[in-house]
């Protein structure tokens, strides 16, 4: 991957999440506050807007750009935790124009590990983890077994799709949707179904 | 969705121009997202900062004034605010003496809060953080996110800031911040669910004849679904789940809060509800408000919060205060 | 219907009753049906006193006290009170300078009120009477029932009640409050209707893309129905209504006004541009009171009041006021 | 006329306002604040009360009770009109405990010039007087043509009842309705309907 892949691939989740707002917004009505889609539709935005005003060399800054970008614009839940999932992920890079897929594998957990760090939700809680670790698993075992970064990113997408369907039967232990208790059983987490569309957005550009 | 607005995504800004005109006596940063009050930083005096997401009003810009906030960050509708801003707000009330944060517990403003306070202790501002988590209607926690604040923010907010106002310190301001907070406890209910601007259709539907019980305010339906029923029976039930989550001695201070579209006439007839049922209880009231502080945009609901007060809470309380939002003795 | 009552009957009494435990400051009498300062009557001053239908809180019976109504007589909801009421209410406010009756230009609380003076005067009470009217989307005519009296009457409630206050003689301040009236011009907008508690359903329907312009504070239907329009297009409307009716050169003091279920974040966007508008024109803000005023139970809508101030009426505006719903400088 | 007869007058319009108070409250809803109904029903509800509690001995004194009754109880512009109106009508009968159809259309005159006077509307306003001045007239003229009280008392009802619809088609010049202008066309006026109830409740005793 080079920093023009990387900002194709934040071009497209911007894209993925302006398509995906209003459903979104409608997951996160049923279990949370109805923000969430307007919330990463503002970020993602901004995100696209500050890589094109001054596009970064390298994969590393485009990561902490978009982090920087998403925890000064977004607010909410998702902003500091999808912020500094990019911010650490890209911290956690080479500064070289070009990185492999192996160093992406470092940096997603980079990435998972703030995420878990800052919310302190673990696997199960219906939380945007939910789809992010498996997500991440499923990146690295395909990497593993020799996949290029088309493959691997597929590979993610898949899960991360697979893990926002499987919140559907979870009881919310963190976030808003905690508040419910039992109702939040039967709808899926808009934050996984956010990173879902994340990771098919790098699906498609890898 | 009808609402008296322009542009769904430009709502925030725009009331902030209003709020601006309204109240010169603020300092109103709609660009970098703050309200200060006009004459900030006061040198010497600890600040008190909070804020939220917008939707809430008065609660949090319409309490900046003397004897309460120095400052507030509103986010978009329902959405907590970002550290920037945050930080901003925090470096404009800075008197040198410190600041003290005061978080309602989302998990949104939690961590926007944290990234914030760092980011001032950086630039060598001391931050002190309230947590304010009185919604008795969730439980209390570690595995989860624990409890939402509600009601007693405004309490915090008007006790700390009679404090803060007459020369506390840091440390004792956040202490007393604090103590309010775990002396309080809340409980709502709502009529109708509430229609953000940026949604544009309400967030749940509710049938003619059903309310939603332990609701928060942000238009989140609430712990359970009930039929409707009378005040009376209501503000029992309300009652009662606070007098089980937190024990109750001693003179208590009352808030009788409008969610946003109940009427006053609602209002005072829940307080006289309220009254009578602390009065067969034993539990004696020190004070008491009523009226719409903490609200959830339009919702048609209201919260019930009682605070234990101390005599030096109540003392505090009864100190002038001169916000948009919350006005006496001066 | 869904509302925080116990029986649609006895909501008026319930509610004074919590007024009543809320405000010891006031004294409720929930019988006779009217409130009045715990101190009254104030011999030597001039007694204000107003009244109406209730659901229009916190008017009036959240605007008794220092600086503003002696008392005030609380009818069923959006029902004139009766003369007997009224004459309870005077007796109980008169301090031997006789009595100004603020009284909104509706057809019951005219008559109400102009029995309750003929009784009131053969008891040897002097009585003037200030009628509000100032809804220009009414037009004025003989022939009919004239304007409606609707945010003015803050307005005027506060004035004259300053001026009584500082012991202004009872032709001077009835004399001052036809002033304020005169000056004074609103023009209201819905978004849903109302539903009465005793009527138990909305008084009308409302497509979800449609409002009620020229509204009065009684969930009547307005004078026309729109298509919803952008606040900045509304305030225009309203502002050009009230300006064609009434001409107005020099500082004005503004209310935006929430009919109830309308909340402060959207208040405050009109507030923003209602001032942007009359900068436009020309026409100068002295003062400004953005806020649930003068409601109509859980209206979602809003009215503009603009009133030509002279420096006097800024002055008394600007005096001490504590009621349960205005409080400044005291 | 005699007291007691009176007496199940007011009590028979009391049963006819408590059976119509809806549809009166649905009239009030559409050109009105919809109270007009429940306005009534609190009111004959206290005249029916108030002349068990101490039954009047004279038609005269059945109505001054009644017409004041009705003015402190139901506030409204209905209250004092109809309050009015039946003091009137009260004050201009003889003592006497029995009164004569002639003496009826002095005392129905009396209370519709009450109602004229305190009100200031005329015919066509879209008020009750619509309702309370055809019914006079009816009464006046078939007592006039040698009618019994029975026979008055129905020429009145229908007469009010005309009246009443004759309302529709009307632009409300006076009250509430006035201030909705031409959209108060196309409805019947609350006030001329209680009045044909009130109407219809005479000839049902007569
Ligand atoms: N503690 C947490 N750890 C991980 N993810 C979280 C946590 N709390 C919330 N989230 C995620 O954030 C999402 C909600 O984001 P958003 O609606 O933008 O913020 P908010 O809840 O403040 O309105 C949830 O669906 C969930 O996936
Ligand atoms: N000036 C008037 N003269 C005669 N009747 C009137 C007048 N104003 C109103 N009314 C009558 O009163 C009726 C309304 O009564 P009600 O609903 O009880 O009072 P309000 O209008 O105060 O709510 C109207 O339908 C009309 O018939
Ligand atoms: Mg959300
Ligand atoms: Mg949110
Ligand atoms: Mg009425
Ligand atoms: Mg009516």
């Amino acid at each position: 991957m080079d920093a023009a892949l990387a900002r194709d691939w934040m071009r497209a989740a911007a894209e993925a999440i302006a398509a995906g707002a209003d459903g979104l917004t409608r997951l996160d009505s049923a279990i949370g506050d109805g923000d969430h889609g307007v919330n990463l539709h503002r970020g993602f935005t901004a995100v696209v807007a500050a890589l094109e005003k001054s596009p970064p060399e390298t994969v590393s800054e485009v990561l902490v750009k978009s982090g920087a970008t998403l925890m000064s614009r977004v607010g909410g839940a998702s902003g500091p935790l999808y912020g500094s999932a990019l911010r650490a992920a890209g911290k956690a890079l080479p500064a070289t124009p070009e990185v492999q897929p192996a160093d992406l594998v470092t940096a997603l957990r980079a990435g998972l590990a703030a995420v878990r760090k800052l919310g302190g939700a673990a696997a199960g809680d219906k939380t945007l983890i939910d789809a992010y670790g498996p997500a991440v698993d499923a990146f690295e075992e395909a990497v593993a077994g020799g996949a290029d970064l088309a493959g691997a990113a597929g590979a993610a997408a898949r899960a991360a799709q697979a893990g926002a369907e499987a919140t559907v039967p979870l009881q919310a232990r963190k976030g808003r949707a905690s508040y419910l208790g039992e109702r939040s059983i039967g709808h899926q987490d808009p934050g996984a179904a956010s990173t879902s569309l994340i990771f098919g957005a790098l699906a498609e550009v890898a | 969705m009808k609402k008296f607005i322009n542009d769904p995504a430009d709502v925030v800004a725009q009331s902030l121009r209003g709020l601006a005109a309204a109240h010169p006596e603020l300092r109103v940063e709609v660009e970098e997202g703050y309200i200060v009050r006009a004459g900030a930083p006061q040198p010497g005096k600890v600040a008190l900062v909070s804020g939220g997401g917008s939707g809430h009003e008065p609660l949090h810009g319409g309490f900046v004034g003397p004897g309460m906030l120095d400052a507030a960050c509103p986010g978009e509708v329902f959405t907590s605010p970002v550290p920037d801003q945050i930080l901003a707000a925090t470096k404009a009330a800075d008197g040198g003496a410190g600041v003290v944060h005061i978080v309602k517990n989302y998990t949104g403003d939690v961590m926007n809060f944290q990234l914030a306070g760092e980011l001032a202790g950086e630039e060598g501002i001391s931050v002190e953080t309230v947590l304010v988590d009185d919604d008795v209607a969730v439980e209390d926690s570690t595995w989860t996110a624990g409890r939402r604040g509600t009601g007693a923010t405004l309490l915090v907010e008007k006790i700390t800031g009679a404090r803060a106002e007459e020369g506390g310190k840091l440390g004792e301001v956040a202490a007393l911040g604090r103590e309010v907070n775990a002396a309080s406890g809340s409980f709502a209910y709502a009529l109708t669910a509430v229609t953000t601007p940026a949604a544009g259709r309400p967030g749940f539907d509710l049938p003619a004849d059903e309310i939603e019980a332990g609701v928060g305010i942000h238009g989140e339906p609430g712990r359970r679904r009930e039929k409707w029923r009378p005040a009376k029976e209501l503000v029992r039930s309300a009652l009662d789940a606070i007098l089980t989550a937190k024990s109750f001695s001693g003179p208590v201070i009352v808030l009788v809060n409008g969610l946003g579209a109940t009427p006053l006439i609602e209002l005072y007839l829940i307080y006289g509800e309220v009254a009578a049922h602390l009065e067969e209880r034993g539990v004696t009231i020190a004070r008491q408000l009523v009226g719409n502080y903490v609200t959830s945009l339009d919702m048609a609901g209201m919260s019930v919060t009682l605070c234990q007060a101390t005599d030096e809470m109540i003392r505090l309380w009864d100190a002038p205060v001169r916000t948009p939002g919350l006005r006496w003795g001066a």
